[in-house]
């Protein structure tokens, strides 16, 4: 069965049946606020965001994590992390970011494999929802990606009204939509277009920025030194908000705490905006002032990424674009270096 | 160990076995490390030129260049200069306790292209780690052959700042090398070494070029200075090799901070010629 | 631990050292009893005292803490415990506005002559973080 | 003087300083890329061209004192290092950033003689946040500000819909004591809006909250800190060149996002600015996770006032509340053992 559809007011019943053998995320309001949370049978799942505020990247490479404790000079490891989860109402945007951080932390990425990020990516099933009405500030489509885009996702939901269609494209898909054949009803050609449609009004819908990526890439790393970068950072205030927002940046520091020898080693999310970033013992920093930071992020993502990934580090999602306190604009930055 | 694959970020037990001062401001200190496990000791196969991250629970960790050679076959060593709260506690310790050790990680010094070649060192105050790890390597008695002549230039601020002292003192003995050492300033002990800054000692020296590979390590500032002395001489921007410091925690390409434009100074480097680093921006 | 009757509160005393620091000694010498409880720091004056440290031994585990230093008026640095009055002022409002238990962080002043008083604080103290049992706000756990 | 004319004022007045040698940057507000905004601009010397890009509405809320310290490095312990001048800045300034400025002359962060204020008599801002609770889930995609104090905005379902300015002013400009800059070197013509009462009434209705219900309020407001230090950096008067919570050899918090780090940066944060916090709600509005920062900035305002008669107005000469004393401070907080 690759496909399946389920009304709206049965869809909790599709959730309790992936609660059966795995962990179920899916946005859920708290605080006021939708985001990912551990769904249980009295939450209702929110259909209602364009975007979440935080992309569901933490599920996998949560902003803290213990990666080892200790007791007295002796090492324990972290149990590794095999439990099932299924990860529900990702926008496409934002698991076809998980697929650029795979890249970061599988052992494809110079022989080093993270088994932290690596094992919860492959205990996961990742049911995405397609963008019925994207945001001003989206611009996916710009970057080789749309509405509907299938990369990192092993099920695409269609959000049609009363109903939700549901769509496999991988193999692990095709498992959970079979495995969830007695609440599921099969696809049929109506649903398939109404699906198709959305997605396509959708597209057409949204703003493109009109850049090829390529010469951006090229004007950029010609431009290093030019002037431009002084007048594109000079209102940053230097936080972090845009990378711990986005859900490709993968920065993390590493550091101990410790109580009478007794401690652990956390890893947590860093961004390379803080000064303390890159800074020397001895008191050298390599990017010290605000200029060299933001180019560096906007670098990692539109140059150095595509070198060392063959991708853009960007997905369109805009959550920097919108939270940003001072409006600093990926999509100027891309087009100021596209017409370079 | 498992077959499966280990995880890069969990270090192997290791014991410090000794400790020296190795300078009157006693800011640096050689770590004589042993792995606790001969498995470990085997997994650890490294190359001069590489380093580690060496760890100490409840402080963090720190990378350092690998200053003992392979061919010193029984331990690690790793000479720290006290800057922060890990060398600070290392610093502190005493001999029989448990650290952890994580690599090696990083390139190695060009050891193919080295094979052959006649090879000019030149290096300046603490940055002499791996080079003391390459020189070692080479005159062993199973490696000496595979290079040419082997010349070595090493400078610091004064007699005593000098390390690996009682090495030095072989090396100047043993006819397969040919050192020369250096200070800033006219001593107010004996010297019979140089004096001069290592730049200005390289252009009196004048080491050949020909067929001959540069490994230089150093303080910046020695570095910017020695760069062109050696170009004079006709070093070529291949053959001159560097080796790059930048603040890392994870050492395997993945925390994203030690870059310098796409290269990763943990994975791509620290070894690169200087050919490969006027490509690259000058953020180190 | 929970607040059982076994439960002893742990408590940092922050004391400076010209007089709320000779006033523990006196008490010490005295004999005088107040319970076991106190972890002393020591510092140079009251003034010294930066309302972090009070804030990382609670995020510590401490179950209360007290500063004091010498009385308004008889600072050995003349005029450094007015000073700090300023800061205790704003640390004392600021955490109870939080939620954080008033009998938790305490300030006071005492003499290098009054280790009677010393010790009736101490166990002032000690009563009161009693009654409100073990720290849980601000506490990290490791 | 409506918004239009005050913009063209801005940008007069920065044309004859260019002009006359006054400044070497101006600093103001230009459109931003996003509706409900504005944004820092900064128009250097030869950049004269930007200056018709200077706008002036009611979402011109970023203090811009903000931008003023880092020119001033080295200040004032270092200056003999400097190899060049300090720049000459001009910048148009609200009620609250002319105080922020003030606190920063007076700690000597800023020069007062190299800064070239710009007056505005402020009329209050616009809390986008206001705008979109009252709107829902629809997105805005933009607005238009009338001269007689409504806000119109178009949603994404095409529907238009307009605000009275009082409905959806900034909190902090409702409560605002000091709309009228004073000791400004300019100061635009035109009324500001009736000074606010300080809002503190809604500070003593928390206090008298029980205990653990204001814990339970600060604990639900703390959890949602993603550490990405944006009202850090929002903020004009943390100005410390090193933050504590950046120290790495004496480490006072953990980085990541355990929720008592995230508490005890923000009470240190808020404590640090003890007499310098002018209550603009930068950091509040900076906060790309919505925390009600209000609360706590309030309280130490209103405390610093109580305890030591200090507020930070528009006054140069008077000292800041902790880097004096008085003999007559209170000893209430005091614990007294020989008393009950």
């Amino acid at each position: 069965m690759k496909d399946g559809v389920i009304s709206k007011q049965d869809f909790p019943q599709f959730l309790n049946h992936l609660k059966k053998n795995a962990k179920v995320f899916a946005p859920v309001v708290t605080n006021g606020e939708a985001g990912f949370k551990e769904w249980s049978e009295e939450d209702s799942v929110e259909f209602s965001y364009s975007n979440l505020k935080l992309s569901p990247k933490g599920l996998f490479f949560p902003q803290t994590e213990t990666i080892l404790s200790f007791d007295a000079g002796s090492v324990e490891e972290v149990p590794s992390h095999e439990e099932k989860m299924v990860v529900f109402g990702s926008r496409p945007c934002d698991s076809r970011a998980l697929t650029f951080l795979d890249k970061i932390f599988s052992e494809e990425n110079k022989g080093y494999n993270d088994p932290y990020y690596m094992n919860r990516r492959e205990n996961a099933v990742m049911i995405s929802l397609a963008c019925s009405d994207p945001c001003r500030t989206c611009f996916c489509s710009s970057l080789g990606s749309g509405p509907a885009d299938e990369a990192g996702s092993d099920i695409v939901c269609f959000d049609l009204g009363d109903k939700l269609y549901l769509k496999a494209v991988t193999e692990k898909g095709e498992l959970t939509i079979k495995d969830a054949g007695k609440v599921l009803s099969p696809g049929d050609e109506s649903v398939r277009k109404d699906a198709e449609k959305q997605t396509a009004e959708a597209l057409e819908s949204m703003n493109n920025l009109e850049a090829d990526l390529p010469s951006v890439k090229k004007n950029m790393d010609d431009s290093f030194d030019d002037p431009v970068w002084d007048r594109l950072t000079r209102n940053c205030i230097g936080c972090g908000a845009c990378t711990y927002l986005c859900p490709t940046c993968y920065c993390f520091d590493i550091s101990d705490e410790e109580r009478m020898y007794k401690g652990k080693r956390i890893r947590t999310w860093d961004s390379c905006q803080y000064a303390s970033f890159t800074k020397h013992a001895s008191g050298h920093n390599p990017r010290k002032n605000k200029k060299e930071r933001l180019r560096q992020r906007f670098m990692h993502k539109l140059s150095y990424t595509v070198e060392n990934q063959g991708e853009v580090f960007c997905v369109g999602c805009g959550r920097c674009i919108t939270q940003c306190p001072v409006n600093i604009d990926i999509r100027e930055i891309i087009t100021t270096f596209a017409e370079k | 160990m498992s077959a499966e694959a280990k995880n890069p970020y969990i270090p192997y037990p290791v014991t410090i076995e000794d400790i020296t001062i190795e300078n009157d401001a006693r800011d640096l200190k050689t770590f004589k490390l042993v792995f606790e496990k001969p498995e470990h000791k085997k997994a650890f196969s490294y190359l001069p030129g590489q380093f580690a991250e060496v760890s100490v629970l409840g402080m963090g960790e720190s990378p350092f260049g690998i200053a003992s050679s392979p061919t010193e076959e029984d331990y690690l060593l790793f000479t720290v200069k006290l800057t922060g709260t890990v060398t600070q506690e290392l610093h502190n310790s005493e001999p029989g306790r448990k650290i952890g050790v994580r690599g090696p990680l990083g390139n190695t010094f060009p050891w193919d292209r080295m094979e052959g070649k006649n090879i000019l060192i030149v290096s300046g105050g603490f940055a002499f780690t791996t080079l003391r790890s390459s020189i070692v390597y080479m005159l062993d008695k199973k490696n000496r052959d595979r290079f040419g002549k082997i010349t070595a230039l090493y400078g610091a601020r004064s007699p005593g700042e000098l390390m690996y002292k009682e090495a030095l003192k072989e090396w100047q003995e043993d006819s397969g090398i040919d050192l020369t050492l250096t200070v800033d300033r006219e001593p107010e002990v004996p010297w019979d070494g140089k004096v001069g800054l290592v730049p200005n000692v390289l252009r009196e020296l004048k080491p050949s070029a020909d067929n001959t590979l540069a490994l230089v390590c150093g303080p910046p500032i020695m570095i910017r200075f020695t760069i062109p002395a050696l170009q004079e001489l006709g070093f070529t921007e291949e053959n001159i090799i560097l080796s790059l410091e930048n603040r890392m925690k994870c050492g395997i390409g993945k925390c994203g901070r030690c870059n310098v434009g796409s290269k990763y100074v943990c994975i791509d480097g620290p070894v690169f010629t200087f050919a490969e680093l006027e490509e690259l921006p000058a953020e180190y | 631990m929970e607040n059982t009757e076994n439960w002893e509160p742990k408590i940092v005393a922050f004391l400076c050292n010209w007089c709320s620091y000779a006033g523990a000694d006196l008490a010490g010498v005295s004999r005088l009893q107040y319970g076991p409880n106190v972890r002393i720091i020591r510092v140079p004056c009251s003034a010294r005292i930066n309302p972090q440290f009070v804030i990382k031994a609670l995020q510590n585990g401490a179950d209360g803490v007290l500063v004091s230093g010498c009385h308004p008026g008889d600072c050995h640095y003349i005029s450094g415990n007015l000073v700090a009055r300023r800061k205790f002022a704003l640390t004392k409002k600021l955490l109870e506005y939080i939620g954080i238990e008033p009998e938790r962080v305490q300030f006071s002043w005492v003499s290098a002559s009054e280790g009677g008083r010393f010790a009736a604080l101490m166990n002032r103290v000690i009563d009161d973080v009693k009654r409100v049992g073990p720290a849980k706000k601000l506490v990290k756990e490791l | 003087m409506d918004s239009k004319a005050v913009g063209n004022e801005i940008q007069k007045i920065a044309g004859e300083l260019f002009r006359d040698d006054k400044i070497d940057v101006f600093i103001g507000f230009e459109r931003a890329t996003v509706p409900l905004k504005s944004r820092p601009c900064f128009i250097g010397k030869d950049e004269d061209g930007r200056i018709e890009n200077l706008v002036w509405d009611s979402f011109c809320t970023n203090n811009l004192a903000a931008f003023l310290q880092k020119y001033f490095e080295n200040e004032p312990n270092r200056r003999k290092k400097r190899e060049k001048p300090y720049p000459r800045i001009g910048v148009s300034v609200k009620g609250c950033d002319t105080r922020s400025v003030v606190a920063l002359v007076k700690e000597r962060q800023v020069i007062r003689e190299n800064v070239v204020l710009v007056g505005i008599p402020c009329q209050g801002m616009i809390d986008r946040r206001k705008v979109q609770e009252k709107v829902g889930t629809a997105e805005i995609v933009s607005h238009r500000e009338t001269d007689d104090g409504t806000l119109e905005i178009t949603t994404t379902d095409g529907k238009t819909r307009t605000f009275k300015k009082e409905e959806i002013m900034q909190s902090a400009c409702i409560d605002c004591r000091y709309p009228m800059p004073e000791g400004t070197d300019f100061l635009l013509e035109g009324e500001a809006k009736e000074p606010g009462d300080g809002g503190y009434g809604q500070i003593e209705a928390f206090e008298k909250k029980p205990l653990e219900e204001r814990w339970a309020y600060f604990e639900k407001e703390m959890s949602k800190c993603i550490r990405c230090n944006a009202c850090r950096q929002a903020c004009p008067t943390c100005w410390c060149k090193e933050c504590f919570a950046d120290h790495t050899d004496l480490k006072w918090i953990g980085v990541g996002n355990h929720i008592s780090d995230a508490m005890i940066f923000q009470i240190i944060r808020v404590f640090h600015q003890a007499g310098r916090c002018v209550e603009c709600d930068a950091c509040y509005n900076a906060c790309p996770m919505g925390i009600d920062l209000r609360f706590l900035t309030k309280k130490i305002v209103k405390d610093v006032d109580e305890l030591f008669q200090y507020v930070p107005d528009f006054d140069v000469e008077s000292t800041p509340p902790l880097a004096t004393f008085s003999e007559q401070d209170k000893d209430t907080f005091i614990t007294d053992p020989e008393k009950g």
